[in-house]
């Protein structure tokens, strides 16, 4: 396919600057539209669950400790190598955690640790201020990645035992998820209630959606 | 002040007259950190040679070091301005080395995300192009289209900019009803929005005579000068990764592919224009066959690989006149090596991957279109003016993360 | 044409040069010494119509076993746009210590800035090359970054750095302050 | 007592006209980020009115680097030679009957006179501070003036003929009060090349070569800082208004209205001025740049032939009616 060209200025649009006037009269019209910036330290950008955000480790409601079982999945997976995991056997012989860290200043925010994480305790949270002065700050241990957890749930008002959905992929067989992921999702996060081609501007095939109302109001 | 630093321009004699310009590596046009040390009389260009490197990271070393999953994040830092789209040319690549499937699903969904990548890509360099000419309404204009595209992005995998969407076998995420409601949205608006930008710039005089008969590329040249994408199908060669070898679900999907003549800033200009309509054709398609299931395929491997090989290397199954030896087989991480390309918006992106039967690549190059046509930059910058240079370095639609790797 | 009646092609032409012809997840690849390598790619070119240089690159084969592979190799992958059909030449560069092969700069000038990288990161010089230097690391980087030998840890920083730091520290001597009195002062002498 | 009264006047003037210079860059602003679909400034008091202010302040207490290389003396002086002859052009400037500092005969001349020495405060910016990027935009800053000098007196030529004076206040007279006899309409040839001439002068985009932002980073102002940035700032600013005054003068019928405003006669003169700057700022929102060696191309193949024809067209029309 060649590309098309409009057509070649004529002598009236030469002398009268018709495209110049066209281009004009489009800026004008904008001058008068709404603007689409979002004035930021007031106006926050839509958040979304899933937002691979800052690094918490999930508080389990029960011990109010970390769920972390110290299977160094995550520190293996982690591409840019920023997590740092020991553990110690205690005296029945069972693995403890004795400190996770993780640097955020080397992280690259893939959210392979979370992916992998056969209990969902590291996770990543909406929370995406969190810029600072030093580097210690950001060099988070255990207690402070505890703390972004409770962070995050009093600036988000989930509840204690909130488990983000998000890091239940989407469109995979139940079977195939680790069992920490194997959670109560909405229906449209299942394989049956997946989102199959139609053509959403038909009316005949038009789904019954509640969100496909809300979106056309 | 630098004395260990030597000027790259080698100065002979009778030179000296020449007017030596350092343009970058923080100038507001160079797109990034690319160089460009300039021999100058008056404003006519001389000589240019553009001088990268200012970005390397290693990508091809770090890459050795690390598995093929985790290599993954590595390419959502190539081309920055379309991560999605690394993403997948990568993943094919792997797939084809470790012979891996995909699902159905998971490839409409990679051509899905590669379009909007594309339609992201070809939006910010709309955007820079025209403020590197000096129209910058469009600027703005086109990030507004590209905000949407980034959020949806947001939504669907967790990041606006280094996606990490694609998996070995598949994807992240499946689409949500309201994802594609806003996609629907977004691709029913987007003719209209083209429409705003070529207002602004497609026939304006001024824009016409920044961007006519400079820098023509012949087909020939084009070729000889390795271009691809865009740059290569502005001088008329029928080239595009996608129908010449079609990945993901390309060949289930109906479009076309824009060619030029002129081969200057102007035809490729109006190209990746084109594209964008082509783009949000196959997005239109993409909302209307999605198939249904699981969003990787059935031997997709875990994120966590094994290092070592799970089956038993068996080369030289079958032997062809005599020399030729078809050491084909189904084997995850067997020997041998593969050269995958895609069609990235800025061009042609490969991976030629070698394996020696371990879970790490053994070597990875990256073909990055980038990094070419900044070498055809010492080419096409020969001759024309300093402006000429900047619309230049737009029209070529370097990102200098990819080119240096 | 398919690729493998190329492949067949290249090797009736060369018959001493083709060491192997290997298909690999349907890619074939051409095993060559690397005395002919300008004249295999310029038949290519000239007789199969494959005028799309994809990729050249090389591999440091240290680490890696094969029958014919030598420590360096150059891979060009070549593709026809009009018969779209690709093949890949694998030219096995003999010398391991001063690793040489001719520049095919004269067939694509685009190749030009993909051997200067081959140069930069795995020490393989090209014959003929009109400007062999280093492309990504600058000009006064020590060793090629891809060979195997290469170390990932070094325990000495890079000498621009370090000259760097050198002139940091000098330069800390004075501080702002005192540049001007010590201005003053020559002013008066 | 005569003097001081001037003196008074001059004070007033200034102070009037920086502060207009001050709250064009927020309009210029403002208007440009809505025309983008943006806000503009918007956190330095109420949608941002203060922002000027913080400006002016800004960069007045900013560091005044002067690069080692540089010519100091000239480098110091070249920001102060643009200013004053742009603020010395506003000597002649008819804001209304008899609002007018120095009411000379060649009130013209002088200020092509004085357009042109700020000019000669650009190329010496250029060449003082010592740097490639400065010094490309001192070259295209003189080649650009000494272009379009020419076809903008020439595209005055034919006001002067009609009105028979180069007395600015003799020619908002020789207009007369009705909407209808001012010159835009004999003088449409002359007003076109006049304002691309004009746009040219004052180094608006789309002929702002001499500080192309993304070819020569800030053209001859990069090595510029604090005070002095500010300074060719105000010039600029200043040089639009006077563009925009003589337009207003010789165009558009200077102080004259539909009907007069009683307490404020220079009423419709600002409201004819406010309009030519925001066709400035709305220009500068739309168009692309020309190159260098275009832009020569216009002003020489295309521009000083149509001035040339409008003169002979006024001729014909002086000679015959």
């Amino acid at each position: 396919m060649n590309v098309q060209y409009k057509p070649k200025r004529n002598l009236l649009g030469t002398i009268f600057q018709v495209e110049i006037l066209q281009g004009m009269a489009l800026t004008l019209r904008k001058l008068f539209s709404p603007p689409i910036t979002r004035q930021y330290p007031e106006e926050k950008p839509p958040m979304y669950p899933g937002f691979r955000g800052q690094h918490a480790l999930v508080r389990d409601p029960l011990t109010q400790e970390s769920k972390c079982i110290g299977c160094m999945r995550c520190a293996t997976i982690c591409p840019s190598r920023c997590i740092h995991i020991r553990c110690e056997k205690d005296t029945r012989g069972k693995e403890v955690l004795q400190s996770y860290s993780i640097e955020a200043l080397r992280c690259v925010f893939c959210g392979f640790c979370v992916e992998v994480c056969p209990v969902g305790a590291i996770t990543m949270t909406e929370v995406f201020e969190y810029a600072s002065y030093d580097r210690e700050s950001l060099y988070f241990n255990k207690d402070a990645l505890l703390k972004n957890w409770d962070k995050f749930l009093d600036e988000s008002g989930h509840g204690e035992d909130y488990v983000n959905p998000f890091w239940r992929p989407r469109g995979l067989p139940e079977a195939e998820l680790p069992a920490a992921q194997r959670m109560k999702v909405p229906e449209d996060w299942t394989i049956a209630g997946q989102f199959i081609g139609t053509n959403l501007r038909s009316p005949k095939q038009k789904i019954t959606d509640t969100h496909t109302e809300e979106d056309h109001a | 002040m630098t004395e260990t630093t030597t000027l790259s321009v080698p100065v002979t004699q009778g030179d000296e007259d020449k007017y030596k310009l350092r343009m970058g590596p923080q100038h507001p046009a160079t797109h990034g950190v690319l160089r460009v040390d300039l021999e100058l009389d008056g404003e006519t260009i001389l000589d240019c040679y553009p001088q990268v490197g200012y970005l390397h990271r290693g990508f091809e070393k770090l890459a050795e070091n690390r598995t093929y999953a985790q290599n993954l994040v590595l390419t959502d830092r190539l081309d920055y301005m379309a991560a999605m789209a690394n993403n997948v040319g990568y993943c094919e690549a792997v797939e084809k080395l470790l012979d891996i499937n995909v699902s159905e699903r998971a490839k409409f969904l990679r051509v899905m995300v590669c379009e909007m990548a594309r339609l992201t890509s070809h939006l910010l360099w709309l955007a820079t192009h025209a403020l590197d000419i000096g129209a910058m309404t469009v600027f703005l204009y086109a990030f507004r289209e590209r905000e949407t595209l980034m959020e949806l992005f947001a939504e669907l995998c967790g990041s606006r900019l280094t996606n990490t969407y694609t998996r070995l076998g598949g994807v992240r995420q499946d689409v949500t009803h309201e994802i594609m409601m806003k996609l629907d949205r977004f691709v029913n608006e987007f003719p209209a929005c083209i429409a705003e930008y070529e207002t602004l710039i497609d026939t304006n005089r001024i824009w016409l005579k920044r961007t006519v008969g400079i820098a023509p590329v012949s087909a020939e040249m084009g070729l000889d000068l390795c271009l691809t994408g865009a740059s290569l199908r502005g001088s008329g060669v029928d080239y595009d990764v996608r129908k010449h070898m079609p990945y993901a679900a390309y060949d289930q999907l109906d479009f076309e592919v824009p060619l030029g003549e002129t081969g200057d800033i102007y035809a490729r200009y109006r190209i990746r224009m084109e594209e964008m309509l082509q783009s949000n054709i196959i997005l239109r398609q993409c909302i209307e066959k999605m198939p249904p299931g699981s969003i990787v395929g059935d031997d997709a491997p875990d994120l966590i690989m094994p290092t070592i090989p799970q089956k038993k290397v068996t080369p030289d199954t079958s032997a062809h006149q005599g020399l030729i030896k078809l050491i084909d087989d189904r084997n995850v991480y067997m020997e041998g090596d593969v050269y995958v390309a895609t069609e990235v918006p800025k061009g042609e992106l490969g991976f030629y991957f070698v394996s020696d039967s371990k879970g790490k690549p053994y070597r990875m190059h990256i073909r990055s279109p980038s990094f070419i046509h900044i070498g055809a930059l010492q080419t096409l910058g020969k001759g024309v003016m300093v402006a000429d240079l900047i619309a230049i370095i737009g029209t070529l639609d370097v990102v200098l993360g990819e080119c240096d790797r | 044409m398919e690729s493998i009646r190329i492949a067949e092609d290249l090797e009736k032409h060369f018959p001493d040069s083709i060491l192997e012809i290997q298909v690999h997840r349907g890619q074939f690849s051409a095993i060559v010494a690397q005395e002919f390598i300008l004249e295999m790619c310029q038949f290519l070119k000239e007789k199969h119509k494959m005028n799309h240089l994809n990729c050249l690159t090389g591999v440091d084969n240290l680490t890696r076993k094969g029958k014919h592979f030598e420590r360096f190799e150059v891979i060009y992958q070549l593709y026809s746009i009009e018969h779209r059909v690709g093949l890949r030449l694998k030219a096995q560069v003999k010398d391991s210590d001063n690793p040489c092969i001719d520049s095919i700069t004269s067939l694509w000038t685009g190749a030009d800035w993909l051997e200067r990288e081959a140069f930069d990161l795995l020490g393989i010089s090209f014959n003929n090359h009109p400007n062999l230097k280093r492309v990504l690391t600058p000009d006064d980087w020590e060793g090629h970054p891809l060979q195997k030998t290469y170390k990932l840890k070094g325990n000495t920083e890079w000498s621009g750095f370090t000259d760097l730091k050198e002139k940091f520290k000098q330069l800390s001597q004075f501080d702002f302050q005192n540049t001007h009195v010590q201005e003053g002062t020559q002013a008066n002498d | 007592m005569q003097i001081l009264i001037i003196l008074l006047q001059i004070v007033i003037l200034l102070a009037i006209v920086l502060l207009h210079v001050a709250y064009t860059t927020y309009f210029e602003r403002k208007v440009i980020g809505h025309m983008q679909v943006r806000l503009g400034p918007m956190t330095v008091g109420w949608h941002g009115l203060l922002q000027p202010i913080a400006d002016g302040i800004k960069s007045f207490f900013k560091e005044d680097i002067i690069p080692e290389q540089a010519d100091k003396p000239l480098f110091l002086l070249a920001p102060v030679i643009c200013l004053v002859t742009m603020l010395a052009s506003l000597a002649v400037l008819p804001f209304a009957k008899g609002w007018v500092l120095a009411d000379i005969n060649i009130g013209l001349l002088f200020i092509f006179a004085m357009s042109s020495l700020a000019s000669y405060g650009i190329i010496l910016a250029g060449w003082a501070s010592n740097s490639k990027y400065t010094f490309l935009g001192g070259m295209r800053s003189m080649a650009q003036v000494i272009s379009y000098e020419i076809p903008m007196g020439m595209s005055l030529i034919g006001v002067m003929m009609l009105s028979g004076s180069l007395n600015l206040t003799e020619i908002v007279n020789s207009q007369g009060g009705s909407l209808f006899s001012i010159y835009l309409f004999p003088q449409i040839i002359g007003f076109f090349v006049f304002f691309v001439a004009m746009l040219a002068e004052t180094n608006r985009v789309p002929f702002d070569l001499p500080e192309a932002e993304t070819e020569l980073v800030s053209g001859y102002i990069t090595e510029y800082s604090g005070m002095r940035y500010a300074m060719f700032f105000m010039a600029e600013y200043i040089g639009m208004m006077v563009m925009a005054s003589i337009g207003t003068v010789c165009f558009l019928g200077g102080w004259n209205g539909p009907f007069p405003i009683p307490f404020f006669p220079p009423f419709w003169f600002i409201l004819k001025v406010y309009g030519f700057l925001f066709l400035f700022i709305w220009i500068r929102a739309t168009l692309p740049r020309y190159r260098y060696d275009q832009l020569m191309e216009l002003g020489w193949k295309l521009l000083i032939p149509l001035a040339l024809l409008n003169i002979f067209l006024t001729g014909l029309f002086k000679a015959f009616f």
